[in-house]
């Protein structure tokens, strides 16, 4: 993905779409090494003059938990967290996410590292925004190994909570809780719909026209560069170095 | 109550092969020199249960072949790559897994910790999580309607095992904000705790250390440990060992060079 | 996100007529001077809850006819004998009561801590407070066989009213050792604190204060009431008036002294 | 109760009594405002040269609790408490327990404070030793008005604690669990077998020749005198000052 307009770094477009999805929300937790998400979380702070409140997982500097490991998943079961990021690696076009291997569960072929809190938080977070750079039919399949947690349940299960989209390197999808479907909201500059249909092992649907993905304002990249980078320093320095800071010493 | 030990293998000895041994996560103070004791003395057949995930810990166990089972939501060596001898034996069908998810293991404790025979948890249903772990019921909730909600058994640890800042004469233990630690210590039938000092002040007589102290009752053994984390960090203490952890990943990478690190790190080291 | 109010009237605003409120026991900070302003407003048919049990605070509340439904385990003066309003309205059955165990009541919130519909308790069997208690269920161990256990409803309450020593300028709130504070505030929609003192620094930066502090994150409004425990204790802080409260239990003991002690000590005090 | 021998006072005797009922445990817990019971645990504590752990539940400097309100009973379900101490204002014959009040619930003649922790730490605390210095036929009656916590239950009921004895001013009752009733052991000095029978307001068991209660030895009114009183005057001075005070200064 290099075609983005060349001001503008994938980075900033994603984390832009990201704080869009984030919208109004009271409080969004981050978890560990996801720097583009955090830059989302921090960019909708600073757009909503410091709300939502923001939780980055990773950071001690950042998190206010004093009850031990469980206080994040208490929280999040009080109805405390709006907003959560979650990936897999795999995804399918039910919204199931798979965290744990690849091939039959008792003999895997790749074992990743486990569900984590995924297999809860998935159910109980209002707005669960997956996000997947690597936007491949390796990673976006017909049907996950194994269901770490699944993109819906029948309508008698407790759950207030879920996916609300998808993003990737390629694209931005809706996710329809209803139908438990994607849909294509959005294509990001330099990608074509026929370029993310050939990536995406999953059916989903589009409207006639795909509109291209909107690209951050001035003023929402100005946000991002002058006064969410410095912060993100603290918490990701490579990635602000790497992102931000030369840019800033161009 | 607490007995203090002069050296850290004597205060491991309730653990003994099969042990259901309980393990906290990386930032709460993983008893890493403590861990290398157990390879050296070649403990067999671990119920290891990392709450509620693991990183170099229980990748070095499940390596040097200590683990029999291994319970816990997710093992990875973080920013230094997947856990090597954790993916090498999960595929090659080594050791037995529960695999579970972060609020499941922390109820499950709680439910020890309060002395009743199961928690139930939201979530779960409909995940392969769920579907793996016959020990874990869905029932409909007897205070609703058409509520299918998941029961989580208690899980009582033999031991939990835990590496702490400070500990005071009386076997006082300040754990700060890591608050799991104390469920671990309630849930488990004995614990034992390494640790990098110990201060003559009684913890608990100090109301501000008070609140962040484990009471000694609770505790069956105590050793010093200093830089007991290591590689890992301890939160407020000391930070990681990147370059090591670089280095543990390379090696482990292959049985050979994980041989090679055990000799070097975990039995040489000793022996030196 | 919590607000510093100037007055301890404006910080109570939340607690409306019919509030389900939740009340710490004596030794975990009793807001005395925040109840009398409750008092003074004219707060209408509480259910107030004590968790997981009372003193002054509901004997006052009680008389000053705030309270419509009263939840705890037991009401007493302690040392300075029984709870003479408390005990005067129950034996004219101008209060509903709803009698429960310790354990129970801490159950119940930690259930909604949790974010469960229940708790498991064990006990309670074939006693009368369970038989007094629809709201209770006996099921039999879905993990078990022929083993009933009673299950308890989360308690949600609408508003946690604390008082504690200490808060920082984001509004944390140093609670100490007094944990269902905590739980308290995680379980309640919304959260008041009264405290002694403010201090510029952040409790969270030092790893010891943060042992115990509750997140402002979880706090509505907060007000500074010196003293805001008296008559009452405050642990760590200043103990009890033991020559006031043997002045309340005479003077309560009768509906007349008991108003004479209102007019004197709630309504008076403040004009002054 | 005046005609335990002159130099041994009531309370020595209760709380050696008391001491001999605690015996080989690990863990003692004692109620608040209880200072026989409290005398009788240190005392087990200097026979058992540290052994059991005594904690005093009125006291801050002699309890270890950091988990909140809940850990006694948190520790009481771990099966760390071994002995615990209940009254009541009504005791009956089958070990039933009445804190709450005298007369028809809904409409009570008398209310006591609550049931406080009784109704679950009767359960699960091995042996609960019940404490009432009255007894009368107003405290001890055939059946209690309220069962705040009952003396026994079905087998099925998952139980492992329960009463195991009654110490009153005239005598030691022991308690069957299987039979659900008590059998008088000992009457103190002073008192007859007819004086209990004409107080208790329940039936009881007893052996055809019942023994007085044993006086304490020399070396336990040196322990208790000497030992336990010191440390009993840091949370019950007043006590302390009127059982022990006098007679040092004497």
């Amino acid at each position: 993905m290099t075609a983005a307009p060349p001001d503008v770094r994938d980075e900033e477009l994603l984390a832009d779409v990201i704080a869009r999805l984030i919208g109004d929300s009271r409080h969004v937790a981050v978890g560990n090494a996801s720097p583009i998400p955090a830059t989302a979380a921090l960019l909708a702070r600073e757009q909503g003059n410091g709300s939502p409140y923001v939780s980055l997982l990773g950071s001690r500097a950042h998190t206010f938990w004093t009850d031990g490991g469980r206080e994040l998943f208490d929280c999040a079961g009080q109805g405390r967290i709006d907003v959560f990021f979650l990936s897999g690696g795999q995804i399918d076009g039910q919204g199931n996410i798979n965290l744990v291997s690849i091939g039959d569960y008792a003999h895997p072929k790749v074992r990743f590292p486990g569900s984590f809190g995924s297999a809860y938080l998935y159910y109980v977070v209002p707005k669960v925004i997956l996000f997947r750079t690597e936007h491949s039919r390796r990673t976006l399949v017909p049907k996950v190994d194994f269901i770490s947690a699944p993109g819906g349940n029948d309508p008698n299960v407790f759950r207030n909570g879920g996916p609300i989209a998808l993003v990737t390197n390629r694209c931005l999808f809706s996710f329809d809780r209803a139908k438990r479907r994607f849909r294509l909201q959005s294509v990001h500059p330099g990608h074509t719909v026929d370029e993310v249909i050939e990536h995406t092992a999953f059916d989903f649907d589009r409207p006639d026209n795909v509109p291209e993905t909107q690209l951050p304002s001035p003023d929402t990249l100005e946000l991002m560069r002058e006064r969410v980078a410095p912060q993100l320093a603290e918490v990701y320095p490579a990635f602000a170095a790497k992102v931000f800071g030369i840019r800033k010493s161009a | 109550m607490p007995k203090f030990t002069t050296s850290i293998e004597e205060a491991l000895t309730p653990i003994g092969d099969g042990c259901l041994l309980v393990v906290p996560r990386e930032v709460s103070g993983v008893p890493m020199e403590a861990t290398r004791a157990l390879i050296r003395r070649g403990v067999k057949r671990l119920h290891l249960l990392a709450l509620p995930t693991s990183s170099l810990q229980a990748d070095l166990l499940i390596g040097a072949r200590c683990v029999e089972t291994l319970e816990t939501s997710a093992v990875s060596l973080g920013e230094f790559g997947p856990a090597p001898r954790f993916s090498a034996a999960i595929t090659a069908g080594t050791i037995k897994m529960k695999d579970a998810t972060c609020p499941a293991l922390h109820a499950a404790l709680q439910a020890a910790e309060k002395g009743v025979p199961f928690m139930p948890l939201r979530g779960l249903i409909g995940s392969d999580v769920l579907k793996y772990r016959p020990d874990w019921k869905v029932v409909d909730n007897p205070l609703g309607e058409n509520d299918p909600i998941v029961l989580l058994p208690a899980i009582k640890p033999d031991v939990a095992l835990i590496h702490a800042p400070l500990a005071d004469r009386a076997g006082n233990v300040w754990i700060g904000r890591q608050r799991e630690l104390v469920t671990m210590a309630h849930a488990a039938a004995r614990t034992i705790v390494t640790v990098e000092n110990v201060q003559d002040a009684n913890l608990l007589d100090d109301p501000v250390r008070a609140a962040g102290t484990l009471p000694g009752f609770y505790v069956e053994t105590i050793a010093v440990a200093e830089r007991g984390a290591w590689p890992l960090g301890l939160p407020d203490v000391y930070s990681l060992d990147a370059a090591h952890l670089a280095e543990y990943a390379r090696m482990a990478a292959t049985e050979d060079g994980f041989n090679d690190y055990l000799k070097h790190y975990v039995h040489d080291r000793r022996a030196a």
